[in-house]
């Protein structure tokens, strides 16, 4: 299968404007092709994260973004995976361009995002988990995060003083990013003073959720070595967008209940284990190579499970990894070097690609402030509502 | 008595005085689902093309619990003042999955563990004047 | 570019029952793997068009579905483009397949429709074209329809009685498809008596929304050389999911104006021109070369508007193709074999889906009383809402 | 005398009494949009960062007409008991685009042909407590 790399990427800052998420995804779409050294009408396939919340051109991104920079003629794709559709979206424009369809792909993320608790739309649907979770059990999204911070804190005896260390140190590494939303400093006091959301977790410990736009113009490899004097490639090394195996019996957003054990074999490995474990397959890397990782920092204690799902420690080994500063910038293997969700809030169809924005620049050399010395493999992580796993390994 | 009306059909019954969940299993491969959803085995490995309607064991051991301090958007009908409520998340031995419930009223999460035995029971999710819509929720049960 | 094929297709009837969407494919997608000789462990990636009044399941439709057949671990897709989505969906396990990332790909489309006119989503959203056409004009789906039918008669000189022949010879071919939702032959006397309800345009002139869902099993060609005796696999010779090209001065749902043709050359051809095009170019075909397509006829008159854009006659010629004769079973060229969306309504992500699964059996020959004779080369063309072409050649 | 209020804020205007279609115009191409929607042009060649607030032309050519029998769902105002409604779509020429609008009260869709002036007005579309509620429609005009 032929390579493909990333030629430029560019963001909108991530904030809370409450504008057309489009002009946001313009604004990164125009600064990835300006990265690149590339114009609109280099672009051959234009691959879109949708977003839910903002009226039908949400429903259909690809086209939305593709009408605003100025119809070409051009396929387009429009698609939705919650947290992981930036990923989809970008491992759509990857096998576009590796069946030869296409040499120039634009992958974009932008969006607009109501405040308070995501909930869902108004009717009366008892058959869509989503709705049924919030009617008769009222768990919202930090529930399910608290289900599994405490149980992170029974098993392996984490404290909310773990957790805080996550915000801190995410916070410290964000503090220099210019496309972050939260540039603040927080102090261990001042997250004990944060009120409680869904105990034991506070509200520091939860990602807010954010207006902001990403991304990426992914080209054939040959592609890329023509046009490397715009910019340096990086290579996109694997792309996971795995799904869970039958029996699931992990607790998962939106479900109320876990597939049943009885009557199949236990999959090979826990559905978050895997998303990394195809990933690391597909580039033939170990968790051994990383030079930094992105993770999906949905709250705090999320972020310590991620370690141990992407392999940097066993389980119950992440609160010690993190105390051991190996993953701080300086550390062996930075996590969230750009600020993480903590930093930024959730722009749920343009993080993942925000997460891959970043690995670019710090494999290139340009993450400033943030740079990881001597970075050449970057992974990025998260997890959608619905089964949707991915996972993202970049080497320069 | 105002009457008791589940606040969603079809997934819990309190006939008897017994609270109970209603889910499927597969005659064939003996998987349990909840809610049943389909009428079809959702096991890839397993051909059964109807599953029966199943009650659900009415015990397990508590896998996690949180303590929610905010009131949800809809369609939770929060009550006003908003009261927090507890969701645990309770591991069911015959059946090998995790059913979320909330936390019985008067349940103190303070005071919860990893692996206690925890009992379903009814109880009223909120009231208005067509009665008590009732939900199913986990109370730490087996005497403690 | 490797070739791609078909290996089985499979449908859930057309009707209106209001039940779960994912029902609906699940049984689809079944009886595309046992039309295939496959079973659903041997599907390495999964691509569904979403719906869009079905809560979060419908806009994780690939997820959802996965699950409902059981998760197995594979990639999954989730597109989005109004009718076009099962041709976009299709478009993107081709992909997949030429890239060599999967040999098998399922590909379904499934819908639970709402009564009466499409409306947007509650809320007040004036940068929403689908929103402000609505709130400030009154233009439905219909209206839209009814302009380019009063454009054709004011033109063309074609009037109800033509669009009213489309519906007879439409209804006549669905008499005998089991998966149609009307079987019933209409006379030009019952046409004439339906309700105006957007002149020109009579009730039985617009499709109907409907439940349906129809599946494809899409493998590459060694895949299918190796299992062809499971099945008779016909060629995905070309899939074009073009959007326009600025300017676009032909109006489109669901904007209320056009492009602005000034400062900026005319594209080569209009953009419902442009649709098959793209297809016949990649097919190396041309319009002489069809022995069927399917067409969507929204309406009576655009299937009219649709025999010119596939190049079946000259413009204002299709009154006149119409009535010789061509386009109706036993014809030179049968357009709708099926009995078209005048037969099935619109089960919107199912139906480019619907069209394929159509012009599969008859390239196979299994048609029965709907069989066109010795068909070779069938087309199927679509227009979705914010510029989504889509058209697909498939050849025995 | 009711207040006029516009449906939508920013589309159009009828100051002085002249009814206007508010969009975007390029400085650097010419192209128009209608709505402005976008602070840049979408034309693909070209480079123009800002676009001009604009006036359009009040006068067209009929491109095609609807006459609607039914009432639309929300959120259109749809009064009850419903009125049918026209729309008109009318080609601009100094813009070259195609601008939608409904017929203005009173037009005959049967008395319409291809090609003819058509005039911009603006209307009340509905009318409530807080006033007439007003749209741009298109009227037959040069003299009809
Ligand atoms: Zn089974
Ligand atoms: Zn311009």
């Amino acid at each position: 299968m032929s390579d493909v790399r990333i030629l430029g990427v560019g963001m909108h800052p991530w904030g809370k404007w409450g504008r057309n998420f489009a002009e946001y995804g313009v604004v990164a779409a125009r600064a990835a092709l300006a990265d690149a050294g590339l114009s609109p009408s280099d672009v051959q396939y234009l691959a879109a994260g949708n977003t839910m919340r903002n009226g039908y051109p949400g429903y259909v991104a690809g086209s939305t973004l593709a009408q605003a920079l100025g119809w070409s003629g051009i396929p387009v794709s429009s698609s939705y995976a919650a947290c992981a559709s930036g990923a989809v979206a970008l491992d759509a424009a990857r096998a576009r361009i590796r069946a030869g369809q296409a040499d120039v792909a634009l992958v974009i993320g932008a969006d607009t995002a109501p405040k308070g608790f995501f909930g869902p739309l108004p009717g009366d649907r008892p058959e869509d988990p989503d709705w049924l979770r919030f009617h008769v059990l009222g768990a919202t999204n930090p529930t399910y995060f608290a289900l599994y911070a405490r149980r992170r804190m029974e098993c392996f005896g984490a404290t909310p003083k773990d957790f805080a260390a996550v915000k801190v140190k995410n916070s410290r590494h964000g503090l220099s990013n210019p496309n972050a939303r939260y540039r603040k400093l927080f102090t261990e006091d001042e997250i004990a003073e944060s009120p409680i959301v869904a105990d034991p977790l506070r509200l520091v410990d939860i990602c807010a959720t954010s207006d902001g736009a990403a991304a990426l113009v992914l080209t054939s490899a040959d592609y890329a070595a023509a046009h490397e004097a715009n910019s340096r490639s990086v290579r996109v090394a694997a792309v996971s967008t795995v799904t869970p195996t039958y029996p699931n019996t992990s607790l998962d957003l939106p479900d109320i209940a876990t597939d049943s054990g009885v009557g199949a074999p236990p999959p090979p490995r826990a559905f978050r284990d895997s998303i990394a474990h195809a990933a690391y397959e597909e580039a033939s890397l170990a968790p051994s190579d990383l030079s930094c990782a992105e993770v999906y920092d949905l709250s705090t204690a999320l972020e310590l499970d991620w370690y141990e799902n992407i392999g940097l420690c066993e389980p119950g080994g992440a609160e010690a990894l993190l105390h051991s500063g190996a993953t701080t910038l300086g550390g062996r293997v930075p996590v969230n070097p750009s600020g993480g969700l903590a930093s930024f809030g959730e722009a749920i169809p343009a993080q993942a690609l925000a997460q891959i924005c970043e690995l670019t620049w710090q494999l290139r050399g340009e993450a400033g402030e943030r740079q990881v010395e001597n970075a050449r493999v970057g992974l990025a992580i998260n997890q959608g509502l619905f089964g949707h796993g991915s996972c993202v390994i970049l080497t320069s | 008595m105002k009457p008791r009306i589940p606040v969603v059909a079809g997934l819990f019954t309190e006939d008897g005085g017994q609270a109970r969940l209603l889910g499927g299993h597969c005659p064939r491969c003996g998987a349990w689902f909840f809610p049943k959803q389909w009428s079809f085995c959702r096991n890839p490995h397993c051909t059964g093309v109807t599953l029966d309607d199943a009650e659900l064991s009415s015990r397990g051991r508590l896998w996690s619990w949180a303590d929610n301090r905010y009131a949800p958007p809809p369609p939770y009908p929060a009550r006003d003042p908003f009261v927090p409520y507890g969701v645990a998340a309770v591991e069911l031995a015959d059946e090998q999955m995790v059913v979320l419930g909330q936390l019985a009223t008067g349940t103190d999460p303070e005071r919860l563990s990893l692996g206690q035995e925890m009992e379903l029971v009814v109880e009223p999710l909120f009231e208005d004047d067509d009665g008590l819509h009732t939900v199913w929720k986990w109370k730490p049960g087996g005497g403690s």
